[in-house]
């Protein structure tokens, strides 16, 4: 079931979107919901878009069963694509004449259950009759969502609703138990916090925000240290200031934001200062759209800064992949003293899923702890000529011996140095981390037929409607794969290769217009895609905008849903 | 050097510059106020005189030019037990860490920013800087045709619990002034008249030494509307001294939830309360 | 001849190297004159190499003919470049004890003289006689260059210097007249004026703030706005307002303050505002080695920003096509409406060389204008959705049409947008620019055999010292080429492609540690080098470096100089 | 709208958001003052606040968060006929923006400076923004544990040569004030206190309009001291008016050999100065 919500901004779309996902997961059901905003507070038109089975949902698709429309707008822009059995629920006020109408009295029945911002409510009521769910659990949840004297108005609400309406669906009865609702935010916020966050510094953007929220709302209760900062910069130069007193720290951001903290990483880079920086993507340059969706800082993630240092960058995949690669970037970062960029979207960010509640233990245990090399000397020092390239680590205050970190290119003591010789040593010593490294990164997740004659190539949040659409293509004897990047740089290539060496075609499926993946592959291995699909609308793409995209290179063709 | 403990090294800096002067004096006072090397902290940005952490036996973070305020308060934020102290130009302070200067003020933790002041760009070779004289006072070499940044006077607005000026060359009221400000529970800023002798050829050390004077015996440090006036003494007499000091809730203190006196790095959270937590989800 | 001067920063070899140089140029020679300079204003090591030539000299060699040492550690540093039949000029003081010494009692005579500081110029005075060129040239030059009240003193000195010492050398009389003496950061400046430069704006940064003195030395002279901003964020929104507001702007630094204008470079790519940025660079990461030399920002100029647009990086190679380049530059942001960056280095900028006068005719000729295309509307549309990609631009108060520019997504009218629709529009018609400006790159310059078995590809600064290596292996009959790129992204690739089609190994020869051309050529074209000769101590790859790292690939062997 | 010239578009704003007023003032102010929408310049940064240029019918130049200022400024540096007027809100302006509002201050650009000030970060739904009220007065939402930013004291102590408050809701103080503003030769600040109908549930319509009052009839607005002591009045009684007004040199006066009373981009370097000039090198 695909059900669409839409309204204008402040008309309280997000909040009968939450109740209805934790109803259906009360209820039992898979959800994935996503969310399209405007950016602006009131007026315009935002919509959640949930879906939910009896079995795993990963991903969104286009075609809609049920619409709720709150206005006319919703109805013109969504009701092409909800199907011809599908539902149109909505007031008979918005005067839509459309076979597919179940008029409800929306706006009287919230005024006689006392406010008319009850509407999304009564909607609530009239869905839970419609799919034959329990009213009960969605009474439970209203009152664990709302403050106390909202109460009462919502259940009458939640009732009329349902009053008012007649069961219409019998659906598969769902068994999911003890799984966990997160949004793409939560799930990397619980992440940072399994990897062992201290500290986390951020000036509001859209859409990294609500990883800001989440951690200044929870710093008294896990005694963190959350600083709103007075710029990106300052929150930046504030986390590499914490990470050098010992506390691990990361950064959130958006593009924009990414930019101004640049010189910050290069700073990480030459100090050898663990961070973790998230840019949580939306389609840029500058402004661009602020409260959409797009992978285009890919590239600009890889090669930000000036001057040359060893880094990583990890795209962000999916909730359980939020969880375990926040985690597992945070103990890299501190591994080896080196930043990592975490990359997510708007896409991954806001949307919720259902997700088996993540191990934290195996989080922890992501990474395993190096074997401290000393370097030679008797002294301590700080940027030490290893083997391994990375230098014992200690934290001022912690230990009689000094601790100096310093931009200028330095001595192993950590002072200033103009020496070739030792400026040559210092980033052979840093570059060298990369062997290490190299044995860390996780290959791409593959999914699809053993031999594939079509090779798919992705990476970040596209991960799992790039499955979806494999799987669907795969059942009708499509022979079709898809390799899903999540580590890109530095790029694993092992199973690249492999897969590159059986497929007669490899498109890479990109939320970007340039077609960056294609790119950095090219720039790492020499192998080059065929074609690519790409979205850069600020919309992410769907199942269905995977299998059309295919299907314009003759692959796949009309694929039934 | 007279100093053991925080002994300083071979610096890069120009014979004759005051930059001397002020680390000799810092050494002294870390040394008379009975500090470890180790329970120290130095940071500084990038300039001649954000170099001067790179000479004293003590931690030390030399971070990017403007952004020494915020590592420095972080890294206070994440241990309180370290004594966190800023040396960095004026350029660094005022000019590219502008923003930082305004904010961390604001916040009021515990740190001390000693800003060099020799109104002038030192390391990249004399350019103005926002605290050289105006351009109507006539003189050759770097000055300013904008309004000259007026630190003390910027920081009282901005809500500093703490701010003086001092010159390099008085060692002892330098001395003197720097205890007070390390002491002080709070964003303490000092700035330090400090003689370049490559650049400014306007503003030396006879300069100085001319203009400068002490603040009144019986000056009341407490009173905003006297600091804010006798701030925007800046001419044929410049005083020196306390401006203004009074208590207010640091950063530390106003989240007692969050800051109990252990160090934020000694603490963990354990994987029980994050599995509880997670359950909430459910 | 190469002679190198050094000592401690404060003892004026600036000054001394200036004046010997305007003395060789008005002698008749050619002369390529390099700096390197510690970050510090006293002490530490400093020096200067001049060569010089009645032939064309542009690259700087290691071998030394004249070593001039004011103190022990530049006989230290530099001695074993000195050639046996070289000559070490110092004070007998130094004790030194070398059978290539001339002693002379540089400081006796200085303050004979009436100062110390005058030593540079007994070195002058005595040089001048050993390489048997007029005295009078070297008084010529002292009058022009020093104040009324030091001349005296300098004038005896000069003399003193003549007579301390016997005629050395008899050199092949230079005939070289007309030629221009600038240092790589004028040849820029001047090229910004040709090219029609309103504005500059920059916050001091080493190796670009020769940038900032010159243009702030003449605003008054030429006219200019020129700001030194309170930080590098402000030097770009700046240059960019004032290029929304009709003039040709130009902003300059180096690395660190280029990071932070990444964010104003995206401003400029959505907002299609024509713009210059110079990145003079030096060895990164972060403040790295503040005034030493490096290449190692190519990566981060060609991705810098969040989001796609199309750009421009162009690399500087040498004296003439820093004017050349930098002229074009400004004209190609303006006829594109895009921002092109500008690479060059301190060992550029800094370095003096002989060169023909500039053609300031041609260099404004250089870029055809564009056929103003306004789209089809019939109101002003800031950016119509033209066929070229290319919309009308209108300075605001030059017409009585609105002018709107925007760092969000935006309508044809400049108006904020959300629509997918349009966004889709506006990227691809701000992409298409790239077509006409692939008609307007600069193919590499080939210098070599017809078809070489070795080819070599190199950007920017260290072309001329490739080339020179080249001709140098091609008279011992090695079959090789360089292709030395200016324009690097867009990639120009039919030069490359001919050339590659022909050789057996092909090298990338960069002042970084990555091989970032390499990188740059896998992406763009599928192409990959055999092996690199990098060189990242912050000091330039000389003519030398470069024979020695062919010889070390087997190629050439021990070259004779 | 009462107003032709200026006429205003359909906004993305909220009903009831303070805004409103303002666009709706300013459009009649320009008319009144007879501007023509090609002569002027509306420029803003990125927010709520700084939307405003989209809705007026002028040139309009929206730039980055927190970097109006300095577009705004070079823009008059090179075309000094043009009007220019920045709108933006207190987030960019006093938060991101901080650094450049110091400097600009300090160049005194004849520019005009329309902060509205919902003491909140609209946009971004809600946080604490510079001027946030202390979270000492009892509150809930966004409020400030840092000491608020006081924007007219600060721009006083940077050098500010006009300085002023008003408050949207009254609108005949808010044309008054926008008039003198823009009239003022050099940099003026007008620190626009404007509701946010949705995030800030404290420092509401109502709440401006009890604590509000004008300075008195006899104020000297140009004496400084009166003026720092005034503006740090800011509690229960909230004095709107014209805090400070001084002519001093602007940007351009300051500069007569370079800014003549020609724009810069109507003159052009000729190729002939040029080829004079590169003769020097040889
Ligand atoms: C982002 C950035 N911009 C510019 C510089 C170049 N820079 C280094 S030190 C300095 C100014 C130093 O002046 P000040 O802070 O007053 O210190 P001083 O040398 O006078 O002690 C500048 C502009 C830099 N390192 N980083
Ligand atoms: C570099 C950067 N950081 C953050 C943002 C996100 N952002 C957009 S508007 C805004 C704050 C708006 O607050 P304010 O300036 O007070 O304007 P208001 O919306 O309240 O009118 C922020 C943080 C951005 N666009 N760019
Ligand atoms: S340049 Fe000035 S500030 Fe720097 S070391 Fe020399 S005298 Fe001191
Ligand atoms: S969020 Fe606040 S400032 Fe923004 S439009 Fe709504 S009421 Fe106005
Ligand atoms: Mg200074
Ligand atoms: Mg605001």
């Amino acid at each position: 079931m695909n059900i669409c919500i839409g309204g204008a901004a402040g008309d309280g779309i997000e909040t009968m979107a939450g109740i209805l996902e934790k109803t259906l997961q009360r209820s039992g059901y898979y959800v994935y919901s996503m969310r399209d905003f405007m950016s602006r507070i009131r007026g315009g038109h935002n919509f959640a878009q949930i879906r939910f089975d009896s079995e795993p949902v990963k991903a969104h698709i286009d075609a809609l069963d049920i619409l709720i429309a709150y206005d006319n707008r919703t109805y013109d822009e969504h009701q092409k694509r909800l199907k011809p059995d599908g539902l149109l629920l909505c007031d008979p006020q918005l005067g839509v004449s459309d076979s597919r109408t179940l008029p409800i009295k929306l706006k009287t029945l919230a005024k006689e259950s006392g406010s008319a911002r009850t509407i999304g409510v009564v909607c609530i009521g009239a869905l839970v009759k419609l799919l034959g769910l329990d009213l009960r659990t969605a009474e439970t949840v209203l009152r664990e969502t709302l403050p106390e004297k909202l109460l009462d108005m919502n259940l009458t609400a939640v009732q009329k609703g349902f009053d008012s309406v007649e069961q219409k669906q019998t659906l598969a009865s769902p068994n999911v138990k003890g799984q966990l609702l997160l949004t793409g935010a939560e799930a990397m916020s619980l992440g940072a916090l399994a990897g062992g966050l201290r500290f986390y510094s951020a000036y509001p953007m859209s859409p990294s925000t609500s990883l800001l929220n989440f951690f200044a709302a929870h710093a008294e209760e896990f005694g963190l240290t959350v600083e709103q900062a007075e710029d990106e910069i300052a929150a930046i130069n504030m986390a590499l200031g914490a990470s050098y007193a010992g506390a691990k720290a990361m950064v959130g951001t958006s593009g924009g934001g990414f930019s101004l903290m640049v010189e910050g990483l290069g700073l990480a880079g030459i100090a050898e200062l663990p961070v973790v920086i998230v840019d949580v993507q939306r389609p840029g340059p500058a402004t661009g759209l602020p409260t959409r969706t797009e992978q285009s800082d890919l590239l600009f993630a890889c090669f930000a800064s000036q001057g040359e240092f060893p880094r990583m960058v990890i795209t962000v995949r999916d909730h359980p992949d939020a969880f375990y690669q926040t985690a597992r970037a945070l103990q890299l970062a501190q591994k080896y003293q080196i930043p990592v960029l975490l990359l997510s979207d708007q896409y991954l960010a806001d949307s919720a899923a259902i997700v088996a509640p993540p191990d934290i233990g195996k989080a922890v245990q992501s990474v395993s702890p190096l074997k401290q090399d000393e370097g030679g000397a008797e002294a301590y020092l700080r940027y030490a000529f290893t083997d391994s390239g990375v230098s014992p680590m200690r934290v001022p205050g912690k230990t009689d011996a000094l601790v100096r970190s310093d931009s200028d290119e330095h001595t192993e003591e950590g002072t200033i140095t103009e020496s070739a010789e030792v400026r040559v040593q210092m980033v052979d010593k840093r570059a060298r981390k990369l062997e290490l490294l190299a044995g860390e990164l996780l290959e791409p997740a593959y999914t699809g037929a053993e031999d594939p004659d079509v090779l798919l190539v992705g990476f970040g949040t596209t991960t799992n409607a790039v499955a979806e659409a494999v799987i669907r293509l795969n059942k009708h004897g499509v022979s079709i794969g898809a390799l899903a990047f999540g580590d890109v740089y530095p790029l694993p290539t092992k199973e690249l290769r492999n897969y590159w060496g059986k497929a007669k075609a490899v498109y890479s499926v990109e939320q970007n217009a340039t077609a960056q993946l294609n790119k950095l592959i090219r720039m790492e291995t020499n192998l080059s895609c065929t074609d690519s699909i790409l979205k850069y609308d600020g919309r992410q793409l769907s199942v269905d905008d995977i299998l059309h995209g295919l299907a314009a290179f003759g692959i796949g063709g009309e694929v039934p849903a | 050097m007279t100093n053991k403990t925080f002994h300083t090294t071979e610096t890069a800096w120009c014979p004759g510059c005051g930059n001397y002067d002020i680390v000799n004096t810092l050494a002294g006072v870390l040394d008379d106020m009975r500090f470890k090397p180790s329970e120290l902290l130095l940071v500084g940005g990038i300039g001649q005189a954000a170099k001067l952490n790179q000479y004293v036996n003590a931690n030390g973070f030399s971070g990017l030019h403007g952004r020494a305020l915020p590592a420095a308060v972080a890294a206070k934020m994440v241990n309180e037990s370290l004594t966190v102290i800023v040396n960095t130009g004026d350029g660094d302070s005022y000019g590219e860490g502008g923003n930082h200067f305004l904010h961390n003020i604001r916040r009021n933790v515990d740190i001390t920013h000693f800003a060099h002041d020799n109104q002038i760009y030192g390391l990249t070779k004399g350019q103005t800087s926002p605290t050289s004289d105006s351009c109507s006072v006539d003189r050759t070499g770097a000055c300013n045709l904008s309004k000259p940044f007026q630190p003390l006077l910027i920081a009282l607005a901005a809500g500093a619990t703490f701010a003086a000026r001092t010159f390099s060359g008085n060692r002892e009221h330098m001395a003197k002034v720097m205890k007070a400000a390390i002491r002080h529970k709070g964003y303490a800023l000092v700035d330090i008249l400090q003689p370049c002798v490559s650049f400014n050829k306007v503003n030396t050390f006879g300069y100085y030494k001319e203009h400068t004077y002490e603040l009144e015996g019986d000056y009341d440090a407490t009173d905003l509307e006297t600091a804010l006036l006798r701030s925007m003494e800046y001419g044929p007499k410049i005083p020196i001294g306390i401006f203004y000091q009074v208590e207010k809730p640091t950063y530390h203190q106003q989240r007692p939830a969050i800051y109990d006196g252990t160090p934020m790095i000694d603490k963990q959270l354990s994987q029980d309360t994050l599995q509880t937590f997670l359950n909430k989800f459910a």
